[in-house]
C-alpha cells in the first residue's frame, strides 16, 4: 500500500530513482486561435514585395544580354566574367578582410563595454558607456563625414585600414547591446556560484561567464559581419587606395553604367548571407540553447 | 488575535556588488572608452570645428570661427531640401509603421509553428546588399521594367511613371528600413501578456476595438523603438534619393555628400552635418524622455 | 426555453450548462464531453491537475475558444457561437493583464465605456467598485505601482463593476505568496457573497477549493472525476485519483474476504459493513491520516499494530509514519492539543495500535 | 592634415620640389595602383598587362571628376589616374603630378607628333605631365520611336514633347555647359549675370526632367529616357552593345557646337610606383591595346592607328565622332578660378536642391 | 584558539561563530550585531520575512559580501577578509546557478578541478556523489533537461562534493512548487543526516523551518528574535514578532490584576501561575489555536465565553473563528478526528465556551 500525498495519483510522483521528463512548464499560449485573413493575405504580400527586387537579381543574374529590363535566354556569362573579374574579385577580398578584422575587433572591444556597463554603477563609467552607444543612433552619412575629417586631418591616408577602424567604431555599439542584453538575462548567481567553488574573479569570467555568453558573441559577430560586408556609406567616406571594398564599388558602377555581373555578385552574396543565418540559427543549438541567435538580433 | 498580514511589498531590485569587484571591471571600460574617445568623440568635435571654417585658396578646408556656413544655409533651397527631408523622412516612418505593424502582428500572434522562419526570411534580404536591391527596385519599376511589362500584359494601364519620382524615394526607404520597424514591434509583441487581448475582448471591445485600445498602447515602446530606429536611418539617407528620385528630391544626405565629393566644400558639409545631427537630437531626447517615463513609473 | 441539444429546459436557477462540450487540438481531445450544471450565485471551483483541461474549459465559456462539439448556455440562452465581446461573462485573468497604460480607475471603468454609460455612472460605479475592494485611495495609480495583492483586486473589480451573470476565475491567486493567497481567499469569498454573483473558480490548489467553495469538481485529463460539496469530495471520494487529489490519504490495498482485507500475509485489517464486496477480490480502502486513532479507542473502532518509524513536527500537529506490514506505511496526524507537556508519545521503533472507525474506511471502485 | 591657416606656402614649396625631381625611368617598381571611372579600360588590356609583367593592378574607381580630385587632395597614392583635361590643368598648377619623360615612352610615337594639338595642349604645356587619351563629346541621345520632334539645337533639352522623359548629366560643368551653349553663352562663364541667366535656364527646365543621372546608358535602355544629355562614347556602348533594337536610338551634336574634350594618361607626384605606371602607359599606347580600348569604350583616341577602330563602333552615328579639329575650336571646360568655381558650384546645388 | 574580538576561545564543536556581524548599506543598517554560534552538524535555518537580513547575513559567510563591522569565524579562523574562492564554504543559490554549458557531471566536478584533484578521483568523487542524489543515471545530462527538482538536487551535489565544512542555502526549496518542496525537503534532511555537514538554511516558509532544523534562529529587521529548537521558538515565542510569524497565534492583550487579564470591561481571562507580573500592566498572552478546547475540559483549564462566527472546513481539520470579546477573535482548529459523522458541531451565532490549560497561554513581553 501507499501514503498517497496529493496526487501521487495524477503523475508520476518524480521520484528520484526513475528520471524525469523536464517538469512541464508553464506554457505561455503564443498564438491567438483564428487567423485574421487580412493580416495573413498583406503579409504575404509584404514578403513578395520583400523578395521581388531579389528574384530580379538572382533572374538577370542568368540574363544572357546586358540588359536589365528584358531577360533574353539562361546563360553563366556573368558568373564567369565575375570570377575572371580581378578588381571585383579583389573587392571582394578586401570586404572580407574589413568584415573579418571587424568583425574581431569589435567583439573584443564590445564585449569589454558589455561587461563593464553591466557591472560597474559609477557615474563617470555609465556616461562614458552611454557614449559608446550613440553610433547606433547616429545617421551613418555623419559618422562617415566625421570619420573621414577626423583622418584627414590627422593626416592618416586613407586604406583599408581607415575603413576597418571605422566600421570597429560603429560595430562596438551592436556587440555590447546583443551581450549586454545576455549578460542581464544571467544571474548574478552564476558568477557568484563560481567563486564559490574556488574561482578567482578571473577565472569566474573565462570558465563561466565566457562560455554561457558564446552563443550572444556568435550572433553579434555574425550580425557584425554581415552589417560590415553590406555597409556602403561609412567605407565610401573612408576608403582609400586600396582595393575598395564590394559595396563602394557596385555604387561606383551604378552611378555610371551597371554590368549584370553586378547581380551575380548580388546572388553570391545573398547566398553567402543565408548560411550565414542558418548558421547563426543553428550554432546556438550546438550549445543547447533554446533560443537562437535570430532572437537576439530581433531583440526578442 | 491572529497575526494579520499586510500585502508584501514588491521587492526591490538590487544590484550586489562588493566594491573591489567594481573596480576590477572598471578596468574594462579602459579600452573600447578610449577607442570611442579617440575615433568617435573627436571625428564629432572636429565636424563642430570644421563647420566654422571656409574653404581655403588653395581648395583645402581651413578652420575658423565664423558662422558664415550657416548663414549660407539660412536661405530658401537649403530650407527647401531639409523640410523635404523631414517631410520623405516622416512619410516613410507613417508607411513602415502602417506596413509593418500589421505583419508583425501576423507573424508575432498568427505565426504558430513558422514564426521563427519567418522572422528569419524577414531578416534575409536585409543582408543581401542594400545597393543592389534599391537598383533593382530601379529597373524593376523602370518605364519598361518588368512592372511595367505586368501592368500592360494584364492591360491594367498603359504604363506608369513609378521611376523618378518623390512617391519612388519614400517607397525606396520604406523598403529599406522597414525591418527596423518590424523588428522592434514583433519582439514587444513577443512580450505582450496575451491574456491583455482577451481582456479586451471580455470586456466587450470587439476586435478593432480592442487592438486600439489595449494592443497598440501595451506595445508603445516598440513602435516608438522602431520610429526612432526608421527615422534616424531616413533622414539621412542619399542612396535613394539618388537612384530612385527625380530632379526635385535632393534631400540632407545628398547635399552632405555633394558638399564633401562635388563641390569640395567641406566646411559646409560640416555645418549641414551638424543641422543634421541637431535635428536628430531633437528627436532623442524626446524618445529618451518618453521611455525615461515610462521607466520612471515602473 | 429548451436547450437544443439536450432537449431538457434549462432550469431558472442555472447560471450555466455546459452539454457534451468538448474540445480537441489536432488529435487530442482536451475537454472530454462535459456535463455541468453551475447555479446562480454559486460559489463553483474546478480543481485539477496541471493540463487536465481547465483553462480551456474556462476559455469555451468565456468564447476566446471554441468547443469543438457540444455547446455552452448562459442564463437559458445558447452562446456556443457568440464571441466573447458579446457575453455577459467576464474574467479575472492569472496574469492579471491589467491595461498599464490606464490608470485603476480607467482598468476598471473600461468595459462599462463600452456599455455607453454615462460618465457620472460609469464614475460612480467605478468608485464604489473601488471601495468594495479597498483601493478606493489607489484610483489614480498605475497598474505597476501596485504590489501583487493590490493587482489582483484591480483586475477582480475591473471584472465585477460589470455585474457579469458568471464570473470566471483562472488561478486568480496563484502568484501571490502563501500569506497574501490566504487573506484573498478570505477577501473573495467575502466579495462573493456580498455580490451575489456566479464565480467559477479554476484552482489546482485543494485547500483553497475546499475552504473557498460551495461545490468543487475534480477535474483530470478533460473528465469530471467527482462533482460535490466540499465535504462530499474529501470524506467520501469516488475515485482513487480524488483521495489522492485532495489532501493525503492512506490507501491500502489487500484481497478481501469474510469482512477482512488481508495486506500482507497474516496481516488483516477489519472491513465491516461492505456486503456488496465479493470474496477474494482484490480491493483498496483509503482512510484520512487525521482520521486515524492513536489511543483511547472507540468500541466500534477498526483495530491494527503498527511500528513507528518516524516522527515529523508541524508546530500545530505532529505527523507520525507508521508501519503497519512491510511495504504498508500508514501516515497518522495528530493534533497538538497538549504537545507542550508530553512531548512525542512515541519514539521512533515503538509498537503501537492503530484505530479508526469503519465509515471512515472509504472503498475505492 | 588641414591647415591652422592658408596652407598655400608649403603646398607651393612642395610641389617646386617635385617639379624639379628626375622624372622616373620604366620599369616595373611594384604593383600597379589604378585609379580610373569603373570599367573604363577593356579588362583583356588590363589581364594583359598583369600578366606579361606579372604585376598586379590595384583597382579603385571613381564616380566622377569632383570625387576623383577630392580622394587625391586627401593624400592618397595612386600611380596612374585618368584625369580630364580641366583637372590635368588644375592638378599641374598644384603639382600633383609627375613629369613623364617620352623618351621612356617606346611607343610615344603613337600620340606626340601626329597631331599638334596634342604636343603643346592648352591644358598641359608640351604635354609634360600627360599623356592624350580619349577624346569626347557632350551631346543628346533620343529615342527616334518616341520624340519625332527634334531640331538638332540644344533647345532639344527643353523639348516639352517629351517631357518628363529628359535626363540632365549630373555634373556641374556638363548642365551648364549645355545651357550655356542654348543660350550662346561661354560655357567657361562665371559671370554673375550669365550665372543667372543659365539658373534660369536650368530651373525653367527642371519641371521637364526626368532627372540628374550619369547612368545615361540604363536609363535610356529602361526607356525612362527618350531624350538624354549623353556622352558619345556611351551612346556607342548603348546601341552596340545593350539594346534589342539599336535602330530606334539617335546621337545628336547641336548646332550650337557640343563640349568636347579628352582624357589623359597622368602620374601622381605622390606616385608609390612611378615606374610601373609608366610601363603601364607605354603598354596602353601599343596600336593593338588603342584599338581594343577604342572598341571597348566608343570614344576616339587621337593616334596615328586607331581611325579604323573607331570606324568601325561608330558606324552608322557619325554625330559620335570626335576629331582634333574639333578640339581645337574651343568649347572646352577650362579651369575657373576658386571664386568662380564656388559660384558655379553654389548655383548647380541650388538647381539640384530646388 | 582565541576569537579576537570576543576573547573568548571558540569551542571545537562551533562550525561557525559570528561575532557582532554588522552590515550597513549607506545610512541602513541590515544586520545589526549578529552573535552566533551554529554547532558542527547542525542544521540550523535561519527564518524572517522578506528583507530581514537573511541573504545579507548568509553572504557574509560566504564571503561574497564584506561586513561592515565585526567577524565570521570559520572552524576556529577568522575568515573576515578572505575572499569567497578560498573559503572553506560552499553554497547553494536559491536559482540553482548552475552553469548551463556544463553537463550535470561538469557541474558537479567544477569545484574539485579548481582544487587541482586528479581525474580518476574527481570521476570517483563525482559518481559517488551523484549516487548520493540519485542522480547518477543523469551525468550526462545538461541542466536544462533536468526537472526543478533534479536541479536542485545538482545544486546540492555540486556544493557538497567539495566536503565544505559549511553548506550554506538560501531559500533552496523557494522556486518549487508545493509539492515537489515538501519531497525535497525530506530528502535534503535524509542527505545532511547522511554526510554529517553544517546546514544553514534560509527560508521564509515557517513549516520547512520547523520540520527539518535542529534550531531555527527567527530573524527581524537585521537582529536575531529568539534561537531555539523547533519546539522552543513555536511552543514558547518570547516575542510577539516570534508568535505572530510561526504559525498563527491568538494575542490577547488586557490588563492583568490578580491572576486575571482583563481583555474589556467585564471579559477576563484567568491567567494563573505569573507572579512576577504587575497588577495593572498592560500584559499580552498567546494561545495557539490547536491548544484551544471546545468541550470534554479538563479541571485545570481557563475557561472563557464566546460566540461562534465563521466555521471553515479544510478537510483535514476546521477552523472556528469565535468572538470572545468585542474586537478579540479567536482562532480554534479542530482536527475532524469524526468529521463524516457529526459534520460541524457549531452553527454560526452559537454561544459556546473555550478552555485551555493555563501555561499554553504564553506571555509575550
Ligand atoms: N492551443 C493549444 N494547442 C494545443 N494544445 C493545447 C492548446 N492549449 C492547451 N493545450 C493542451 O490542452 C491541455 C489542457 O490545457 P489547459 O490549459 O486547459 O490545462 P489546465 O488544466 O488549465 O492546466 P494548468 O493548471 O497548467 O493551467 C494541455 O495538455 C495543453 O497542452
Ligand atoms: N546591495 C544592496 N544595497 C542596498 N541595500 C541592500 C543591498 N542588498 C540588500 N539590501 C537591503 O538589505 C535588506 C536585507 O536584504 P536581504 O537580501 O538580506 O533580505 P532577505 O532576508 O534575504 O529577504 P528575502 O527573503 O526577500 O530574500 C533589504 O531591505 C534590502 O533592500
Ligand atoms: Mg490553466
Ligand atoms: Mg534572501
Amino acid at each position: 500500500m501507499t501514503t498517497l500525498d496529493a496526487a501521487a495519483a495524477s503523475s508520476a510522483t518524480p521520484s528520484a530513482t526513475t528520471p524525469v521528463a523536464p517538469a512541464p512548464a508553464r506554457r505561455r499560449r503564443r498564438s491567438v486561435e483564428g487567423r485574421p485573413r487580412i493580416a495573413v493575405a498583406f503579409t504575404a504580400l509584404f514578403f513578395v514585395v520583400l523578395y521581388l527586387p531579389i528574384v530580379v537579381v538572382v533572374l538577370f543574374s542568368f540574363n544572357s544580354r546586358k540588359s536589365l529590363s528584358s531577360f533574353e535566354s539562361f546563360s553563366t556569362r556573368w558568373y564567369v566574367q565575375f570570377f575572371n573579374d580581378d578588381a571585383l574579385l579583389s573587392s571582394l577580398r578586401a570586404s572580407l578582410v574589413i568584415s573579418g578584422v571587424a568583425m574581431v575587433g569589435s567583439l573584443i572591444l564590445g564585449t569589454m563595454l558589455a561587461l563593464a556597463l553591466e557591472r560597474v554603477s559609477s557615474r563617470p563609467s555609465r556616461i562614458l558607456g552611454t557614449t559608446a552607444l550613440v553610433p547606433l543612433v547616429t545617421p551613418e552619412i555623419v559618422t562617415g563625414v566625421a570619420a573621414l575629417l577626423l583622418f584627414t586631418g590627422l593626416g592618416i591616408k586613407l586604406s583599408l585600414m581607415t575603413v576597418i577602424i571605422a566600421e570597429i567604431t560603429f560595430s562596438i555599439s551592436y556587440v555590447a547591446v546583443i551581450v549586454r542584453g545576455r549578460l542581464s538575462a544571467m544571474s548574478d548567481d552564476v558568477e557568484e556560484a563560481a567563486r564559490d567553488l574556488g574561482c578567482t574573479p578571473f577565472q569566474a569570467v573565462r570558465l563561466v561567464i565566457l562560455p554561457a555568453i558564446l552563443p550572444a558573441l556568435v550572433a553579434s559577430g555574425l550580425l557584425v559581419f554581415a552589417l560590415v560586408f553590406d555597409d556602403f556609406v561609412l567605407a565610401f567616406f573612408t576608403t582609400g587606395v586600396d582595393p575598395q571594398p564590394l559595396p563602394v564599388r557596385i555604387y561606383s558602377q551604378i552611378r555610371l553604367s551597371i554590368s549584370p555581373a553586378i547581380n551575380a555578385v548580388g546572388t553570391c552574396m545573398m547566398l553567402v548571407s543565408i548560411l550565414l543565418i542558418a548558421f547563426s540559427l543553428v550554432v546556438p543549438r550546438l550549445f543547447g540553447r533554446r533560443d537562437s541567435g535570430l532572437d537576439l538580433i530581433s531583440g526578442g | 488575535m491572529a497575526a494579520s498580514t499586510r500585502d508584501t511589498d514588491v521587492e526591490p531590485t538590487r544590484t550586489r556588488r562588493s566594491a573591489s569587484h567594481t573596480r576590477l571591471w572598471g578596468w574594462l571600460l579602459l579600452p573600447p572608452a578610449a577607442w570611442m574617445m579617440a575615433f568617435f568623440v573627436s571625428s564629432i568635435i572636429i565636424v563642430v570645428l570644421l563647420s566654422f571654417g571656409h574653404v581655403g585658396p588653395t581648395g583645402r578646408p581651413v578652420f575658423g570661427a565664423s558662422g558664415a556656413n550657416y548663414a549660407a544655409l539660412w536661405n530658401e533651397t537649403y530650407l527647401s531640401v531639409f523640410l523635404r527631408s523631414v517631410v520623405y523622412a516622416s512619410l516613410t516612418v507613417l508607411l513602415c509603421l502602417l506596413i509593418g505593424y500589421p505583419v508583425a502582428y501576423t507573424i508575432a500572434l498568427h505565426g504558430g509553428r513558422y514564426k521563427n522562419a519567418l522572422v528569419a526570411a524577414l531578416v534575409i534580404p536585409f543582408f543581401a546588399s542594400y545597393l543592389i536591391r534599391m537598383y533593382a527596385w530601379s529597373t524593376l519599376l523602370s518605364d519598361e521594367g518588368l512592372v511595367n511589362q505586368a501592368l500592360r500584359w494584364f492591360g491594367l494601364s498603359e504604363g506608369v511613371r513609378f521611376l523618378n519620382t518623390p512617391g519612388a524615394v519614400v517607397a525606396g526607404l520604406t523598403y529599406g528600413f522597414v525591418i527596423f520597424m518590424v523588428l522592434p514591434v514583433y519582439a514587444s509583441l513577443e512580450r505582450m501578456d496575451l491574456a491583455l487581448i482577451e481582456a479586451g475582448k471580455d470586456l466587450y471591445h470587439g476586435p478593432l476595438r480592442t487592438f486600439f485600445a489595449v494592443t497598440l498602447p501595451a506595445t508603445r515602446a516598440g513602435v516608438l523603438g522602431g520610429v526612432l530606429l526608421v527615422l534616424l536611418p531616413a533622414l539621412g539617407d542619399f542612396v535613394s534619393a539618388q537612384l530612385l528620385g527625380g530632379p526635385s528630391t535632393f534631400m540632407i544626405g545628398n547635399l552632405i555628400q555633394q558638399q564633401f565629393f562635388e563641390s569640395q566644400n567641406q566646411p559646409l558639409g560640416s555645418a549641414l552635418t551638424v543641422v543634421l545631427m541637431i535635428a536628430l537630437l531633437v528627436f532623442m531626447v524626446f524618445y529618451l524622455r518618453s521611455t525615461d517615463r515610462q521607466r520612471r513609473e515602473s | 426555453m429548451t436547450h437544443p441539444a439536450s432537449g431538457t429546459p434549462v432550469p431558472d436557477d442555472v447560471a450555466i450548462r455546459l452539454v457534451g462540450l468538448t474540445k480537441r487540438f489536432g488529435g487530442t481531445t482536451v475537454v472530454d464531453h462535459l456535463d455541468l450544471d453551475i447555479r446562480k450565485g454559486e460559489f463553483f471551483s474546478l480543481l485539477g491537475p496541471s493540463g487536465c483541461g481547465k483553462t480551456t474549459t474556462l476559455r469555451m465559456i468565456a468564447g476566446f475558444s471554441d468547443a469543438t462539439e457540444g455547446s455552452v448556455v448562459l442564463g437559458g440562452t445558447d452562446v456556443t457561437s457568440v464571441p466573447p465581446h458579446k457575453r455577459n461573462v467576464n474574467t479575472v485573468f492569472q496574469s492579471y493583464a491589467l491595461f498599464e497604460h490606464l490608470d485603476v480607475a480607467g482598468n476598471v471603468g473600461f468595459g462599462l465605456r463600452r456599455k455607453g454609460l454615462d460618465k457620472a455612472e460609469i464614475a460612480r460605479r467605478v468608485t464604489e467598485m473601488l471601495e468594495l475592494v479597498e483601493l478606493g485611495a489607489r484610483s489614480k495609480s498605475k497598474p505597476r505601482e501596485l504590489s501583487g495583492g493590490q493587482k489582483q483586486r484591480v483586475a477582480l473589480a475591473r471584472a465585477l463593476v460589470n455585474r457579469p451573470e458568471v464570473l470566471l476565475l483562472d488561478e486568480p491567486l496563484a502568484a501571490l505568496d502563501l500569506k497574501l493567497r490566504r487573506q484573498m481567499q478570505v477577501e473573495l469569498k467575502n466579495i462573493q457573497r456580498e455580490v451575489g454573483i456566479t464565480f467559477v473558480f479554476v484552482t489546482h490548489d485543494q485547500d483553497e477549493a475546499l475552504t473557498m467553495s460551495d461545490r468543487v469538481a475534480i477535474m483530470n485529463s478533460g473528465v469530471i472525476e467527482q462533482c460535490g460539496t466540499p465535504e462530499d469530495v474529501y470524506e467520501r471520494p469516488r475515485t482513487a485519483f480524488a483521495a489522492g487529489f485532495i489532501g493525503t490519504s492512506n490507501l491500502m490495498t489487500g484481497t478481501y474476504s469474510g469482512g477482512e482485507l488481508t495486506l500482507a500475509p497474516g496481516i488483516t485489517v477489519p472491513l465491516p459493513g461492505h456486503p456488496d464486496l465479493v470474496d477474494g477480490s482484490t480491493t483498496s480502502i483509503a482512510v484520512r491520516p487525521e482520521k486515524i486513532w492513536m489511543y483511547e479507542f472507540e468500541p466500534a473502532m477498526v483495530r491494527i499494530a503498527g511500528t513507528v518509524v518516524a516522527t515529523v513536527y508541524h508546530g500545530a500537529t505532529t505527523q507520525y509514519l507508521v508501519d503497519v506490514a512491510p511495504d504498508v506505511r500508514v501516515t497518522v496526524l495528530e493534533q497538538n492539543l497538549v504537545r507542550s507537556r508530553n512531548e512525542d508519545r512515541w519514539a521512533d521503533g515503538d509498537s503501537i495500535e492503530l484505530g479508526w472507525q469503519p465509515d471512515h474506511a472509504v472503498v475505492i471502485h | 592634415g588641414f591647415s591652422g591657416g592658408d596652407a598655400t606656402a608649403s603646398a607651393s614649396a612642395s610641389g617646386a620640389s617635385a617639379s624639379l625631381a628626375p622624372a622616373a625611368k620604366a620599369t616595373i617598381d611594384g604593383d600597379l595602383v589604378y585609379f580610373n571611372w569603373a570599367e573604363y579600360l577593356d579588362p583583356d588590356v588590363l589581364k594583359g598587362f598583369q600578366k606579361e609583367y606579372g604585376v598586379k593592378i590595384i583597382e579603385t574607381n571613381y564616380d566622377s571628376y569632383p570625387s576623383m580630385m577630392a580622394k587625391l587632395s586627401s593624400g592618397n597614392e595612386y600611380d596612374v589616374v585618368f584625369p580630364g583635361s580641366k583637372e590635368v590643368a588644375q592638378l599641374r598648377a598644384a603639382s600633383k603630378l609627375q613629369r613623364i619623360d617620352k623618351a621612356q615612352l617606346k611607343n610615344a610615337d603613337q600620340v606626340f607628333g601626329v597631331n599638334p594639338y596634342f604636343d603643346d595642349p592648352w591644358y598641359d604645356s608640351k604635354s609634360d605631365y600627360s599623356v592624350p587619351f580619349t577624346m569626347y563629346k557632350t551631346g543628346i541621345a533620343y529615342r527616334k520611336d518616341k520624340v519625332t520632334t527634334m531640331s538638332g539645337s540644344w533647345n532639344d533639352m527643353w523639348n516639352t514633347s517629351a517631357s518628363g522623359h529628359i535626363f540632365v548629366l549630373d555634373e556641374a560643368d556638363e548642365a551648364i555647359g549645355m545651357a550655356a551653349l542654348k543660350l550662346g553663352l561661354d560655357i567657361n562663364t562665371i559671370s554673375p549675370d550669365d550665372l543667372a541667366k543659365i539658373k534660369e535656364a536650368l530651373l525653367a527646365q527642371k519641371p521637364l526632367l526626368r532627372g540628374y543621372s550619369t547612368d545615361d546608358i540604363n536609363n535610356m535602355a529602361g526607356g525612362n529616357a527618350w531624350i538624354h544629355h549623353m556622352w558619345s562614347g556611351d551612346f556607342l556602348n548603348l546601341v552596340n552593345n545593350t539594346v534589342k533594337d539599336p535602330g530606334n536610338y539617335e546621337f545628336l551634336a547641336p548646332k550650337e557646337g557640343t563640349p568636347l574634350g579628352s582624357d589623359t594618361y597622368a602620374i601622381p607626384a605622390n606616385a608609390a610606383h612611378p615606374g610601373t605606371a609608366l610601363v603601364f602607359i607605354d603598354y596602353l599606347l601599343r596600336p593593338e591595346n588603342i584599338d581594343k580600348n577604342v572598341t571597348y569604350l566608343g570614344y576616339p583616341m587621337p593616334t596615328k592607328s586607331s581611325a579604323a577602330a573607331f570606324a568601325k563602333v561608330s558606324e552608322g552615328h557619325p554625330a559620335c565622332t570626335v576629331t582634333v579639329e574639333d578640339l581645337g575650336r574651343a568649347n572646352v571646360f577650362k579651369t575657373q578660378t576658386p571664386e568662380g568655381k564656388a559660384a558655379r558650384d553654389a548655383m548647380w546645388t541650388e538647381v539640384k536642391a530646388s
